[in-house]
């Protein structure tokens, strides 16, 4: 699967490289064509899935993630937790007071 | 010790406030203010408490453990897991109470009963507006006493809070959307109402006065006041509206500019206008003014007046324009 | 990553403050490492900004992303896959000292970060043909409207003008908007007083009268005129503007310009890297500086993946 | 060579003048504005931050005079807003965040590991010019007419009013980075470059402090970076996001700024907790009690800092039920911040207390950060923090927190490291005289402030009612003998830079490694490899009074087998 260089770092073979590429074109058609077919709110998580997926094709064999030391991983998803946290807070907040908005403020 | 002259020195500032307040707290005028109260001098309570544990430990196990004539440390355990385990848990059961109380006062302070009477708060840099169901507006807060009173803030442009400290309410006014705020007044009199979000260079002048009438009385203040049209020559009318609607925020009558031109003696005369050309400041050209400010704006001034279209009516416009010709200092005519 | 000039050492690449090789190599990866967590929650605002308003106002995206160009989108993620591709094998190539294809690897890179650039310039420049830009030069061909001033202050009133004239002509929702308003400025003559105070208590708890007034598509609401605007991409689905249709393409803006920035970016970086490969500082097998970049541009990449989605491909 | 190993091993009297330090390698300016190393660089940070410190200090003493009377006192409604602006973002963005990591934990922090330098050398130069660059920004914006919204640039104020708001933000953008690349070469210095034997819970406690505080700087910062991005954009393009007139969301600004700017208040204070251990343990001359809930405890403090934020939010229009989650979390931080204070004074238990001006610090510390620490309560709970919420209350408590935890702890880490980094003892004496002014001058500005706020005296006002005038003029009275303080300690520091007494290797009788070499070290820290013992095992040293410091009783005992660095 792969050789190693005497540095002891990992080198990703070629074959693997441009199998993930292969991969990732194919999500790319995957998430456009699917936006054509009409399944409500399903839609957007669909195409979050499969963009969630191409991104964990890029950080685990473009990015070596999956050779290098699981602190650094960790790091990584740290930063995708805590914008998670963000997120999801603002959203609910937001959501709540919505309605205390004057739509077409400052037209009077 | 310097906490005891410090102690000193505020009971004796304590002299400074007026008496019909607490050393902490100002005078309690609505339903919620004795809860809040209460909460603040529980964990008050608490506070003291364990600051004057850690303060005296401290003091004593500096002068029981002073280094003196080389006297060395004496073995005791680096770590003991059930005492650390103690004082943790302890104040976690504290803060879960406090937290408790906390919410509970809360929810009594956002949720106003269904009867609460209805009025209508407008703030702008930098002066408040009231307004009563009848449309009558008022530059102060005048309230029935033990009365539920329902405030609907907005803002004219940016970020205000209205604080009232005798009510223990407080809420931000944020431009774009309606704020509410509630309670209930408990005993007549006047309490001051202050702007609490940083908004600008007179930000600290925000202030407005909250009447409680006692029960009955409110009625008739606001039957007095609603027609003072009728009951107000034109030029005093004009002067109450220069006052309460927000004009003197910007313009002044002693001749100095300030963020629009003064309405010393410019009517009837000649404005430069900003766009070079020029006008007489005559009836229609205040009421033009006053409907859309960004029409004709004078020169040396920035275009930012907000429109009063449908905030005040003709009666309310030639009022005011009585009392422009009121300050007019001179006595020639065109 | 040498060390001081002054202390001299068997390993040129090896820092005097490092004992091994791996250790500098580890600590550069883990102080990359971190520096993408800091970039994702740098992104992550725009992210934020984008759920907040997307999640209150669908309708807006739904609007506003039919002004947007699949196809141009969708080359472009191809063409950043690609790149993505071409430098992790670069860093295969630096690993294994073949700094030829190195060399080559890396112009390729840059060179699908340029193509990227170009059609980004295309998009841009349609937008702007069809003044379909950020909230306040929002200004989808209104001609009388055309000069918005500048400067934050001025914009606001200029805004504020813009939508204040064309209030008149709303329908209902206006109608029942405008005695809200009654409510809020509070200072209504007359009859009008009452109803405005009448309606005011209520206005902020007809919670889902207010969501549907602004999510119906009130004919002519907004800028007058926006759908008769021609010439843009599919534009026979499009439906009539719905309120704040101006923020959707402050956040196109904002998102795919930081992203542009971050391209730029990488291209800086790549040239950096192009100049070290011809003057042999890889020729030792020392790759970190590649990898460095790679794992950079990777994570411009990876931010394109999600943009792709949430702005080009709304449903 | 063989002079510096004696020296180092503190078992001969020390003759500096014939050593070179990092002090003396390199002449010139130049020498010191592109050296990489983290000494040199600490210093640079700790002349620049005390700067910035004299600057907003002097904008402080002007709100506070202004203050003596109602209306004007001596300058106008707008200089005054400019003012209290000007010394907030001074303070905090200049002074307060880089103040304790990037100036004593620069310094400080591969000395503790027993390392040659931080991992990352030029990135902490950077971070050094980004803070400069920063600074200019911020400072050149007083220049251009300053900036009025107060330090937390609240939408829509800041996007409308006509003062230099973009100028700042731009330079605080900048000191975001400065700030992010600090705490990034930190978290991989302490995971790579810990010496032998070393394990996590042998690390002394102030590098947790700066570990825990390097998590949160780069996890939040970027976050400020965006925000201020958005606002500089809203300013300059009218982007709309957060500006209601155009179609924006100004309260959504503020979670934007909180989610930072809450957890950059531990940012602040986490490194002063690392410094109250060091002091608590090396003046008691004891272990300090408690070793791995102090190291825990500054870990939670850095993850709960992240669930917190909108408790700067209950009267913003933020729903109730947001505002009952972040009430109920923020409470959470309350514990974690109690045991680090009674395992503080379980340290003193039974040891050998030497009121030294360091430990003076540490127990005002103890003092303040109490009350800074429970007047926290007040504000946490919904119901009582709606009436405190913007009054001089909240003023008082962050004062209480942020001067009388960050800064007393700063000025205790100051001259506790002081004599390692310039090789000078200062005078004690006068060192006691300026902390007690300190002290008292704090307690009375600040103190009077809890009983304004109550009364509901709110901030930011140039105006006030008659009745709070006492008050004021107190506390103004209070910053005057705050200032005194400052500026004896400013005489003494600099007096003995030139005049102080040669310090030794180890003047305190602390065990962490940065005592082991000489003071101040030579530029590449350490002539041998260390290992690292327990750090707070002090029994292990004794005084040796010819050389007025302490030495190992063991001089091998942390010396690496091979000896000798590379």
């Amino acid at each position: 699967m792969a050789e190693h260089s005497e540095g002891g770092v990992h080198v990703a073979s070629l074959k693997l490289l441009v199998v993930v590429l292969i991969a990732l074109m194919f999500g790319t058609w995957l998430t456009v064509s699917a936006t054509y077919v009409d399944l409500g709110a399903l839609n957007i998580w669909i195409g979050l899935a499969i963009a969630t997926g191409k991104a964990a094709l890029v950080g685990l064999y473009y990015m070596h993630l999956r050779w290098d030391k699981p602190f650094n991983a960790f790091v990584f998803l740290t930063a995708f937790v805590l914008l998670g946290l963000f997120v999801g807070i603002t959203m609910m907040d937001s959501a709540h007071y919505q309605h205390v908005i004057i739509p077409d403020w400052p037209n009077k | 010790m310097t906490a005891s002259r410090i102690t000193d020195h505020l009971v004796g500032l304590a002299g400074a406030l007026p008496d019909d307040r607490s050393f902490w707290m100002p005078p309690q005028v609505s339903t919620v203010a004795q809860g809040v109260d209460w909460l603040f001098h529980f964990i008050l309570a608490i506070s003291v408490f364990f600051f004057l544990l850690i303060v005296a430990v401290m003091v004593v196990f500096i002068i029981r453990y002073r280094r003196r004539g080389g006297r060395a440390a004496e073995p005791s355990p680096s770590h003991n897991m059930a005492l650390e385990v103690t004082w943790t848990v302890i104040p976690l059961l504290l803060v879960v109470a406090i937290f408790g109380f906390g919410f509970k006062g809360y929810l009594d302070m956002s949720t106003p009963p269904a009867n609460a009477y209805e009025i209508l708060v407008d703030a702008q840099k930098w002066n408040w507006s009231f307004t009563y169901p009848n449309g009558y507006v008022d530059a102060d807060l005048h309230v029935p006493v033990d009365r539920p009173v329902r405030l609907v803030l907005s803002s004219q442009d940016v970020i205000h809070s209205l604080y009232i400290p005798s009510f223990r309410i407080k809420m931000d006014v944020v431009p774009g959307r309606y704020s509410k705020a509630w309670f209930e007044a408990t005993q007549p009199g006047e309490y001051d109402l202050f702007c609490a979000e940083y908004c600008g260079t007179s930000h600290s002048d925000m202030i407005a006065n909250v009447i409680v009438h006692p029960v009955g009385e409110f009625e008739t203040w606001l039957e007095k006041a609603s027609n003072f049209l009728e009951t107000m020559t034109p030029v005093e009318a004009g002067r109450k509206l220069y006052q309460v609607r927000g004009c003197q925020q910007c313009h002044s009558v002693d001749g100095s500019a300030k963020t629009g031109p003064s309405f010393l003696g410019i009517f009837g005369h000649e404005q430069a206008l900003a766009d070079g050309s020029s006008v007489i400041a005559d009836e229609n050209y205040i009421r033009e003014s006053i409907l859309e400010p960004q029409a004709k704006v004078v020169a040396g001034f920035d275009p930012v007046m907000p429109t009063y279209q449908g905030r005040l009516s003709d009666p309310e416009i030639s009022a005011i324009i009585e009392y422009l010709k009121s300050l007019d200092t001179t006595t020639s005519e065109e | 990553m040498a060390g001081h000039s002054h202390d001299a050492h068997h390993d040129p690449d090896l820092a005097h403050h490092f004992e091994s090789a791996d250790q500098q190599f580890q600590s550069a990866k883990l102080g990359m490492w971190i520096f993408l967590a800091t970039e994702i929650l740098f992104f992550g605002g725009l992210f934020v900004a984008y759920s907040v308003y997307r999640s209150n106002h669908p309708e807006i995206f739904i609007y506003g992303h039919h002004f947007l160009d699949k196809g141009l989108g969708a080359l472009n993620t191809v063409v950043l896959i690609f790149s993505s591709f071409t430098i992790a094998w670069a860093v295969r190539a630096a690993q294994l000292r073949q700094i030829k294809l190195l060399k080559l690897l890396l112009v390729a890179t840059i060179a699908c970060a340029f193509v990227f650039l170009g059609v980004k310039y295309v998009e841009y420049s349609t937008k702007w043909k069809h003044g379909l830009l950020w909230a306040s030069k929002y200004d989808p061909h209104v001609e009388d409207h055309g000069e918005a001033p500048h400067g934050g202050e001025d914009e606001a009133h200029g805004a504020a003008e813009m939508s204040a004239e064309t209030a008149p002509s709303e329908g209902n929702g206006g109608a029942a908007a405008a005695t809200t308003a009654a409510g809020s400025a509070g200072t209504e003559a007359g009859a009008e007083i009452d109803s405005g105070t009448q309606e005011t208590p209520g206005t902020p708890e007809t919670s889902p009268a207010g969501e549907e007034r602004s999510n119906i598509p009130v004919a002519a609401e907004g800028p007058g005129g926006l759908a008769a605007d021609d010439g843009t991409a599919d534009h026979d689905e499009v439906g009539d503007e719905p309120r704040k249709a101006q923020i959707f393409f402050s956040i196109y803006f904002l998102m795919t310009g930081l992203h542009g920035i971050h391209v730029i970016g990488g291209i800086v970086a790549m040239l950096w890297l192009l100049r070290c490969a011809f003057r042999g500082d890889f020729d030792g097998g020392h790759f970190t500086r590649v990898d460095m970049v790679a794992l950079y541009w990777h994570v411009v990449d990876l931010i394109w993946i999600y943009l792709f989605l949430l702005l080009y491909l709304i449903h | 060579m063989a002079v510096d190993t004696l020296t180092v091993n503190g078992a001969v009297g020390v003759d500096h003048d014939h050593r070179e330090s990092y002090l003396t390698t390199g002449h010139g300016i130049l020498s010191w504005l592109f050296t990489l190393d983290h000494k040199r660089i600490g210093v640079m940070y700790l002349v620049a931050i005390l700067t910035s410190f004299f600057l907003g200090g002097v904008f402080a003493l002007l709100v506070r005079t202004e203050l003596l009377t109602p209306g004007q006192t001596i300058m106008t409604a707008d200089a005054y807003n400019k003012m209290f602006t000007l010394h907030g973002a001074v303070m905090i963005f200049l002074f307060i965040i880089p103040g304790i990591p990037a100036a004593l934990g620069n310094f400080v922090l591969p000395l503790m590991l027993g390392a040659k330098d931080v991992a990352l050398p030029r990135l902490n130069l950077t971070s050094f010019w980004f803070w400069m660059i920063g600074a200019v920004f911020s400072l050149v914006s007083i220049i251009v007419g300053a900036v009025d919204t107060g330090w937390t640039f609240y939408t829509p104020y800041s996007t409308t009013t006509s003062t230099a708001v973009i100028s700042m933000t731009l330079g605080v953008f900048i000191l975001g980075f400065s700030s992010i690349f600090t705490g990034l070469n930190f978290i991989v210095t302490i995971h790579k470059m810990r010496p032998e034997g070393m394990t996590w819970f042998k690390m002394p406690l102030f590098l947790w402090g700066l570990y825990s505080t390097a998590i949160i700087q780069v996890l939040a910062t970027p976050v400020l970076g965006i925000t201020l991005l958005l606002l500089i954009a809203e300013r300059a393009l009218g982007v709309g996001i957060f500006d209601p007139t155009l179609g924006g969301d100004p309260v959504l600004y503020q979670h934007f700024f909180w989610f930072y700017s809450h957890p950059a208040v531990y940012i602040m204070i986490l490194p002063a907790m690392g410094i109250m251990s060091e002091l608590m343990s090396v003046f008691s001359h004891k272990h300090i009690f408690g070793y791995r809930f102090i190291a825990w405890s500054s870990i939670a403090i850095a993850i709960f800092s992240f669930l917190v934020w909108g408790h700067h939010m209950f009267t913003s229009g933020q729903s109730g039920l947001t505002n009952m989650i972040f009430s109920a979390l923020t409470f959470s931080v309350a514990i974690p911040s109690a045991v680090k204070v009674f395992n503080w004074l379980a340290t003193m238990y039974k040891g050998s207390i030497e009121l030294a001006a360091p430990m003076l610090y540490a127990l005002s510390f103890l003092f303040l950060f109490a009350i800074g620490g429970l007047t926290g309560l007040f504000l946490g709970a919904l119901s009582t923090d709606v009436h405190l919420h913007d009054t001089y209350f909240v003023v008082a408590h962050f004062h209480y927190v942020m001067f009388g935890g960050t800064v007393i702890a700063f000025l205790g880490g100051l001259h506790y490291w002081w004599p390692k980094m310039f090789g000078r003892m200062y005078s004690e004496r006068w060192a006691q005289l300026a902390a007690l002014l300190v002290f008292v001058g704090f307690n009375l500005t600040f103190f009077t402030q809890f009983v304004m706020g109550s009364h509901g005296m709110p901030r930011r006002y140039y105006n006030y009612l008659e009745e709070f005038t006492r008050f004021h003029q107190a506390s103004t009275v209070g910053s005057y003998v705050l200032g005194l303080g400052f500026f004896i300690m400013a005489g003494y520091l600099i007096h003995s830079l030139f005049r102080g007494e040669r310090a030794s290797a180890n003047p305190w009788g602390a065990a962490t490694l940065e005592w082991e070499t000489s003071s101040p070290p030579p530029a590449n820290n350490f002539d041998r490899e260390l290992i690292a013992g327990d750090p707070y095992d002090l029994e292990s040293l004794r005084y040796e009074p010819a050389i007025k410091g302490w030495v190992r009783k063991d001089p091998t005992s942390i010396v690496a087998a091979e000896g000798g660095a590379t």
